[in-house]
């Protein structure tokens, strides 16, 4: 770990008590923090030079019922990287938005929306975005089987004669 | 009153990929806009946590089209990270090669394919032409000329044969040769100039604040380059600079990109050079490679692509396939926050500078 | 079939056809990584009169490269309506022909002749630019013979394909907050 | 046969009875009104020139009041043409119009007969009556229109009165120096005169009426507002006809009083004052050109491109050699059509849309093909292209401005030419073609009785484009009369010294020409009609396709260009404000309502009178 | 004997306008290193596009392509193809300059009357760039009328005897020339119908029977342009040295154009009168002053 993290972690030690720190290499951490703490980490890890947002993004521990948050924070100064984690319940994804402190965020936790179902306080644009139509569970979350859908919606070659017409196939992927 | 909704894409020749814009325009300047993605969506998150760790090989170079080679490292680094495996060292110099090929494949594609929007098409045809003999590199290296699926975690497939070696140098030798014909073409002609300064600016402050990385940080005048701030393989190893330039327009990202691949053959050349004989791979664990686990772990995992910070964030739970992959697309800021607030404004006429110079890439966006 | 016969005007048009082959600059997979090398100067598709055209309005070939969500193929559905007659349509990569690699995927579809009428496939991933080059010279060999004939099939089984169209998109014209 | 001094006076009683008329029936008015006007026409036509009459005397022996000459019956029928075929359109548009349709075509018929005394009249001084008889009919027709339009007349008829002043002021002046005021008499004496000042000082004052009229630069800012307000047919009046009158005393200013005689050539035989004239022109191009293709209003938009066409006018007049002085006289009659050809199309658009504003129309066409037709030829002979009528005074113009050696001129020309394409190409674009709008579904064609004398005019442009041997006829007579080298023309064929044209031969090849076209487009295969709303939209939905149709800020590219140009509009609005001021802190000193003020005013009144001992 | 005279130069219109198209392709591909099409390969692409079944929308879409072709037609006929003049003594500078009008302003209502924004915004611009060649052009041309006292185009070739006009006034020329390559739609002019900004912009609703008679208008209006050039400024041909010369002058533009991006629309304002009407301005002072080579 360098000196300059030590002391951010010593500093959100100071705000945040029962703190888990746990070092993946050299320039990465990883904390895990309660939810509502989030945000002053948050802004504590911007103020002290960690101020690029590289990603939001959500893991769905199902058997556990919740869902892991995760903001990874870098730094340009000295190239280390923060994994701000923090569980909340999966009934009912709530959390609080980030996008004051990072514009681009707004669209991290509309993509999470529309993934999870997580939704965000503060953040009314939560309109889908990536899927238009869609009518299933939140595709990211464990519980929905993709090759389910796949099979429900789009039918797939079936290697008997039902169709019209048999289009001509060339071999593409080999030489010639 | 008097507003026209023009649509640039997902079939409009001014826009690169499958990728929308909705623009409100009065007169001929943009007055709002709206990005709309998710044209290439896959739902590729998804697929890999229903695949085994190393089924996933076959899928991961497919989420970026231009330059597939930085996820398959980001993809092997991340579970070497997790997994602690110790690559051995010939291995990381050739992944090393093969990252700054894909970035001056990408490059000679992007930088010239200013020619598209600027109407000089024989820049663009000059630029994929030349870049088809990295392409020939890949194809004696790896089989195949996109998808190439070489890097594998624990080091790369095969090893680099003296003879794909000179190939390469060769093909570095006339790569060089070629570029100052483009620095004829395009940045000494007048009309390019007036056509791309001042265009599709973006300044320090706002592309910090935004979190957008790669050229576009750079052209803003700071040296920031995951290469250098937070060195993975070997790169702390390799002498090169990381070219700036002050105004953060279209020009000097245009330009930075041409500057790039100078620094790129000199990594390449110096790789050749520093190489150490020894083993390409270790073997991932006994028996069949499918059956391979990772331990429980997690790991982020970001590297310099040509558009900036791209990123793999990866999450085990010791099982046979990873517990949820997800992935930072390098141009999500610039494709989002930036169409949506710095696109209004210009001038139709310069919207396909603007995209194509702020690197608007869909299926990294997308997944 | 019946769609078969042509009249003598119609075999003179075919062999014009197949020699000034206009395709849609339409991007909508992957597999538009493999275009421009085979349009540029390495493979140069305009030696055999190809070239890209801007709208679908001029283009002769609509050219599905690579895998297709569903949102990609409700604009692909309109984009093929709006081609004047006679069209092509060639599917390019394995994703158009049966799913592939995104077999399972819950947002792209697997076969692509379910929804249009589909007359030539490349199969692969990702297909060679020769490969591509072969496919056009096929191409214009079956538009010459008078079988690349899709476009009549889809106006024949119009109701099948629409049905079809209907079962995997919901609704093919989306009106949604971002179409006013 | 009625005489003038009648014709007019039943004009005059005419204007009483319409009024009478209009109250108890509007249709009934307007029909009387149409068959009177019909009826002048008929007498113009046939009457004979040279014909003199006395209709009264004022300053003795003095005014030979009226007299028939080749150029008043032509500016005359060309006038009455328009007047009559406007007073046609009337009939059915007035059923709409709700303010004061009675007092609306009475003053028609006043300003017609000011129209007809002016054309006729023998002197100055005569004119000058007749010329503010015809301003006050118009005068009063103008703040019919929109509601907030009473600031336009008072525009208008300041501008006019600016003009008709200076005139007046060198009627006056003439009369003191030589004690005569006919034309030939005045032309006579001035030629004798030895003072240069003294003509440069008449004939620029004469012309002045004209310039305030035709809306030459300076006097050019009254045309937009006006324009932009008058009653929807009255400005197919008043760009059609009114204008010209500007052209007409414009004509006599300069070859009544033979300006090429009376002073020294300047430039390849064109004198100084024409020079400076031409410049004026030349200005008035310019501005009229480029304002004319800032606007979003269609009717400001022709009001823009009447004074650039002014301006061509008043550049062919002032070449005065054969060539340049008919292409003026034939760009009076060009001008006169398409223009009104024009504005009658934008008020059956306005009849049935109820806006001028061009980004809230689109896609009449498929409504109203009739007056999309009016539209079509009107823009083509006002942008000057072949086979209509406004090409041939574009090319005489251009022929002597060649011949002249004059090339800034004739890059401005150019410039007012290609420029023409643009503004005209705008309103076309914005309100006739594109995608219709949701709120004007339902709109339906105008009804037949307007449609009449929009295509009438259709037909007259192109006669005259392929067969203007009439027009050539009159023009020859006047140059004749005014002392020019008649032009050489056959009919059809045209001829200069730079070389000559066969109209008939364009004409011809022209429909050659389609017809080939017509062949090629028939033998292959029919085209699949579809939907407006069937567009390519670069893959993407749209069903608003209100949102489909471009046509604000059409040439906001160019128009950035001179965002910051000076405008004289400001300029005169910023002296009104300063006269406004003045006239504030006058009425403040003068007329202060503290008993104070009184007193002291009184005070100083009383001092004064001591002072000079009155 | 007229008409088997204008017959014969539309048929040369027709036959060397499309060959030269396609090997103007030809010497584009050859720039950008590659091997190009075939010759006839325009040809073919006409009478595809002829072939095909077309989309129309509406009355006016239709009358706008036959005025367009119609004009062109028309403004051909009246060009003199060095000595094979159609109508003698009627070859009008103006009048062709004007009559072309016809074709761009029916060109323009047809693709206009698509109802398509991106049309309208090509046409804006076409009409736009119009503005910026068209003054310098003229100015240029009246000097060489005043020069010669004629404004007849065969009769401006018949003066030619001593030297070509391109050497008289060669400033003039000059001038003349770049406004040949704005009226050619050649890059750097090529803004109306910038593919990557407008989608082709006035094309961008112009399918198959349509796209071919625009084709073959867009192949008219170039051989009247070159042909107008080649006949005022290069001196006395016949038939065969009129070809000749008509060729060099359309492989200069091609080659021109194969390495220049294009302009920004109010650029192509600015630059025409900036440098060349001020060119102009400058020739025609020369001719004034007599100051002729």
């Amino acid at each position: 770990m360098t000196n300059s993290m030590n002391n951010t972690i010593e500093r959100l030690k100071s705000i945040i008590r029962n703190l888990k720190v746990e070092e993946i290499d050299e320039r990465e951490v990883k904390i895990e923090i309660k939810p509502e703490m989030v945000l002053n980490a948050l802004s504590l890890l911007k103020g002290s030079g960690y101020s690029h947002l590289s990603i939001i993004t959500a893991v769905d521990w199902i058997e556990e019922n919740k869902f892991e948050l995760v903001y990874i924070l870098f730094s340009w100064n000295d190239g280390g990287k923060f994994i701000v984690s923090t569980k909340i319940d999966r009934k009912k994804a709530k959390f609080v938005t980030v996008k004051h402190l990072w514009p681009i965020a707004r669209y991290y936790e509309r993509e999470l929306h529309e993934f999870f179902g997580i939704s965000f306080e503060g953040n009314d644009d939560m309109r889908p975005l990536f899927l238009e139509n869609w009518d299933d569970l939140p595709p990211l979350r464990k519980d929905f089987d993709p090759m389910e859908y796949s099979k429900k919606k789009f039918p797939d070659r079936e290697y008997h004669k039902d169709v019209i017409h048999e289009a001509k196939v060339i071999r593409g992927d080999l030489n010639g | 009153m008097g507003e026209v909704k023009l649509f640039f894409g997902p079939n409009h020749p001014g826009m690169h990929g499958n990728f929308s814009v909705h623009m409100y325009v009065e007169g001929d300047t943009v007055e709002r806009a709206r990005p709309l993605p998710g044209f290439l969506h896959r739902g590729f998150e998804k697929l890999m946590e229903r695949r085994l760790w190393y089924q996933n090989l076959a899928l991961i170079p497919r989420i970026c089209v231009p330059e597939p080679d930085i996820n398959e490292v980001c993809y092997a680094m991340a579970i070497e990270k997790i997994a602690k495996i110790d690559v051995p060292e010939r291995a990381q110099w050739i992944r090393m090669i093969i990252l700054e090929l894909a970035r001056i494949a990408s490059h000679m594609m992007s930088f010239p394919g200013i020619g598209g929007p600027l109407g000089l098409y024989t820049s663009s045809f000059w630029g994929v032409a030349d870049r088809d003999r990295i392409l020939d590199i890949f194809e004696s290296l790896t089989g195949a000329r996109i998808y190439h699926m070489f890097i594998v975690p624990g080091g790369v497939r095969k090893d680099l044969t003296p003879k794909i070696q000179d190939l390469i140098v060769k093909t570095l030798d006339y790569i060089e040769g070629r570029l100052p014909d483009y620095e004829d073409l395009i940045f000494k002609n007048r009309i390019v100039h007036t056509r791309l300064k001042g265009i599709a600016l973006l300044d320090r402050e706002t592309a910090l604040e935004l979190g957008v990385t790669g050229v576009g940080l750079r052209a803003t005048g700071v040296p920031y380059d995951i290469r250098k701030v937070d060195p993975y393989l070997f790169y702390d190893k390799v002498d090169f600079e990381i070219p700036t330039a002050t105004d953060g327009d279209a020009y000097s990202r245009v330009y930075l990109k041409y500057l790039e691949i100078y620094q790129s053959i000199k990594i390449i050349r110096q790789c050749l050079e520093k190489m150490p004989e020894g083993k390409v791979n270790v073997p991932l664990s006994e028996g069949s490679a499918l059956r391979y686990k990772v331990p429980k772990g997690q790991a982020y995992v970001h590297i310099e692509s040509t558009r900036g910070e791209y990123g793999y964030f990866m999450v085990s739970d010791g099982g046979e396939k990873p517990y949820r992959v997800a992935v930072r697309g390098a141009s999500y800021p610039q494709t989002f926050i930036g169409v949506e607030k710095y696109l209004p404004g210009t001038r139709i006429e310069d919207v396909p500078i603007w995209l194509s110079t702020m690197d608007v890439c869909a299926p990294e966006v997308d997944r | 079939m019946s769609t078969n016969e042509r009249s003598i005007w119609e075999k003179i048009a075919d062999q014009l056809r197949s020699k000034s082959l206009w395709m849609l600059h339409y991007c909508t997979g992957c597999g538009a990584i493999e275009l421009p090398p085979s349009m540029t100067s390495r493979f140069d598709m305009e030696r055999f009169g190809m070239g890209p055209m801007a709208t679908p309005r001029q283009a002769d070939i609509l050219f599905i490269t690579g895998y297709l969500s569903a949102k990609t193929l409700r604009r692909v559905i309109y984009t093929y309506e709006q081609m004047p007659e006679p069209k092509y349509v060639i599917g390019f990569g394995s994703c158009t022909l049966n799913g592939g690699i995104y077999y399972d995927s819950y947002a792209t579809i697997n076969r692509l002749d379910y929804y249009i009428p589909v007359d030539l496939y490349i199969a692969g991933c990702m297909p060679r630019p020769e490969a591509l080059l072969e496919a056009f010279n096929e191409l214009m060999r079956m538009i010459r013979k008078g079988e690349a004939n899709g476009w009549k099939r889809y106006k024949e089984n119009y109701e099948w394909y629409k049905q079809n169209q209907l079962r995997s998109l919901g609704e093919v014209f989306i009106h949604d907050e971002f179409h006013e | 046969m009625i005489s003038l001094t009648n014709l007019i006076l039943v004009f005059l009683i005419g204007s009483i009875v319409s009024y009478l008329l209009t109250k108890a029936n509007k249709i009934l008015g307007s029909i009387f009104n149409f068959l009177l006007i019909s009826y002048a026409l008929y007498v113009v036509w046939n009457i004979k020139v040279g014909h003199e009459e006395v209709l009264f005397r004022i300053l003795r022996d003095v005014e030979r009041t009226l007299k028939v000459t080749n150029l008043g019956k032509y500016f005359a029928i060309v006038s009455l043409i328009v007047i009559s075929f406007v007073a046609f359109f009337i009939i059915e548009w007035i059923r709409k119009k709700d303010i004061k349709p009675a007092a609306f075509n009475s003053f028609l018929l006043l300003m017609v007969s000011g129209i007809l005394g002016v054309f006729f009249s023998n002197d100055l001084l005569t004119l000058y009556i007749f010329w503010e008889i015809a301003v006050l009919g118009s005068f009063l027709i103008v703040p019919m229109g929109k509601k907030e339009s009473k600031r336009a007349a008072i525009i208008y008829v300041v501008t006019s009165a600016i003009g008709s002043y200076m005139y007046l002021f060198a009627t006056f002046s003439i009369y003191q120096r030589y004690g005569i005021l006919s034309f030939e008499q005045v032309s006579q004496y001035l030629a004798n005169d030895s003072s240069n000042l003294f003509k440069w000082f008449v004939i620029l004052f004469i012309a002045s009426a004209g310039i305030a009229k035709s809306g030459i630069f300076p006097l050019h800012t009254w045309l937009r507002i006006t324009h932009g307000n008058a009653p929807d047919a009255f400005s197919a009046v008043l760009s059609g006809q009114l204008v010209k009158m500007g052209s007409y005393v414009l004509a006599i200013a300069l070859s009544v009083f033979p300006t090429t005689q009376l002073f020294s050539s300047f430039y390849h035989g064109v004198p100084l004052l024409n020079y400076v004239l031409i410049w004026l022109g030349n200005i008035s191009i310019l501005i009229g050109t480029f304002m004319a293709i800032r606007q979003n209003d269609m009717k400001q938009l022709i009001a823009f491109s009447s004074i650039a066409n002014g301006g061509y006018i008043l550049v062919g007049l002032g070449i005065m050699n054969s060539i340049g002085y008919a292409g003026g006289l034939f760009h009076v009659f060009n001008h006169a059509i398409a223009a009104a050809m024009i504005f009658l199309s934008f008020a059956a658009v306005v009849y049935r849309t109820g806006t001028t504003k061009i980004d809230e129309m689109g896609g009449l066409i498929w409504r109203m093909p009739w007056t999309f037709v009016t539209y079509l030829v009107g823009i083509i002979s006002l942008a000057g292209i072949p086979p209509t009528s406004g090409f041939i005074s574009k090319w005489m113009i251009f022929s002597s401005l060649v011949s002249k050696g004059m090339f800034i001129t004739l890059a401005i020309t150019f410039i007012g030419s290609v420029g023409s394409f643009l503004y005209v190409f705008r309103p076309l674009a914005g309100v006739f073609l594109g995608q219709l709008k949701r709120k004007h579904s339902d709109v339906k064609e105008v009804p037949i009785i307007m449609l009449v004398p929009m295509l009438l005019f259709v037909i007259l442009t192109i006669l005259i484009g392929v067969y203007p041997k009439p027009v050539l006829d009159s023009i020859v007579s006047i140059e004749n009369e005014v002392g020019i080298k008649a032009i050489e023309h056959s009919g059809t064929i045209i001829k200069t010294p730079l070389g000559q044209w066969n109209t008939l031969t364009v004409f011809t090849m022209f429909s050659v020409g389609f017809i080939i076209a017509a062949i090629l487009y028939m033998i292959f295969p029919k085209g699949k009609k579809v939907d407006l709303t069937d567009q390519y939209t670069g893959g993407e939905y749209l069903y608003n396709y209100d949102l489909y149709h471009y046509a604000t800020g059409f040439y906001r590219f160019i128009e950035r260009l001179y965002d910051k140009h000076p405008s004289f509009e400001k300029l005169y609005e910023k002296l009104v404000s300063f006269f406004r001021y003045i006239g504030y802190f006058t009425y403040k000193l003068v007329y202060k309502t503290s008993p104070s003020g009184y007193v002291f005013w009184i005070t100083i009144v009383i001092l004064i009178l001591f002072w000079v001992r009155w | 004997m007229t008409v088997l005279r204008v017959i014969a130069v539309l048929l040369t219109g027709f036959f060397v306008g499309l060959t030269l198209e396609g090997i103007a392709r030809k010497i584009m591909a050859r720039v950008q290193r590659r091997y190009g099409p075939p010759w006839y390969q325009n040809f073919i692409d006409v009478f595809k596009a002829l072939s095909k079944r077309g989309i129309s929308h509406g009355w006016i879409f239709d009358f706008g392509i036959l005025m367009a072709l119609g004009g062109v037609i028309a403004t051909l006929a009246f060009v003199p193809l060095g000595d094979l003049v159609a109508f003698p003594g009627l070859d009008n500078i103006f009048i062709i300059v004007y009559l072309f009008a016809v074709g761009a302003l029916g060109m323009a209502m047809g693709m206009v009357g698509s109802g398509n924004p991106n049309a309208s915004i090509g046409v804006a611009r076409a009409l736009t760039q119009m503005l910026g060649y068209e003054v310098p052009y003229l100015v240029a041309i009246a000097g060489v009328l005043y020069y010669y006292k004629t404004s007849s185009v065969s009769g401006l070739m018949m003066a030619q005897q001593d030297t070509w006009t391109l050497f008289k006034m060669p400033i003039g020329g000059i001038v003349a020339f770049i406004s040949l390559l704005g009226m050619l739609g050649k890059k750097p002019f090529d803004t109306p119908i910038a593919p990557a900004e407008i989608a082709s912009g006035p094309m961008v609703e112009l399918s198959a029977k349509y796209m071919g008679l625009l084709m073959l208008m867009h192949t008219f209006s170039i051989f009247v342009e070159i042909s107008l050039f080649v006949d005022i400024f290069l001196g006395i041909s016949n038939y065969l040295t009129f070809l000749l010369k008509f060729t060099v002058v359309w492989i200069i533009a091609t080659l021109i154009s194969a390495v220049l991006p294009r302009f920004r629309i109010e650029q192509v304002v600015k630059f025409y009168w900036k440098v060349p009407l001020s060119l102009a301005f400058v020739q025609v002072l020369f001719v004034l002053l007599g100051w002729v080579f």
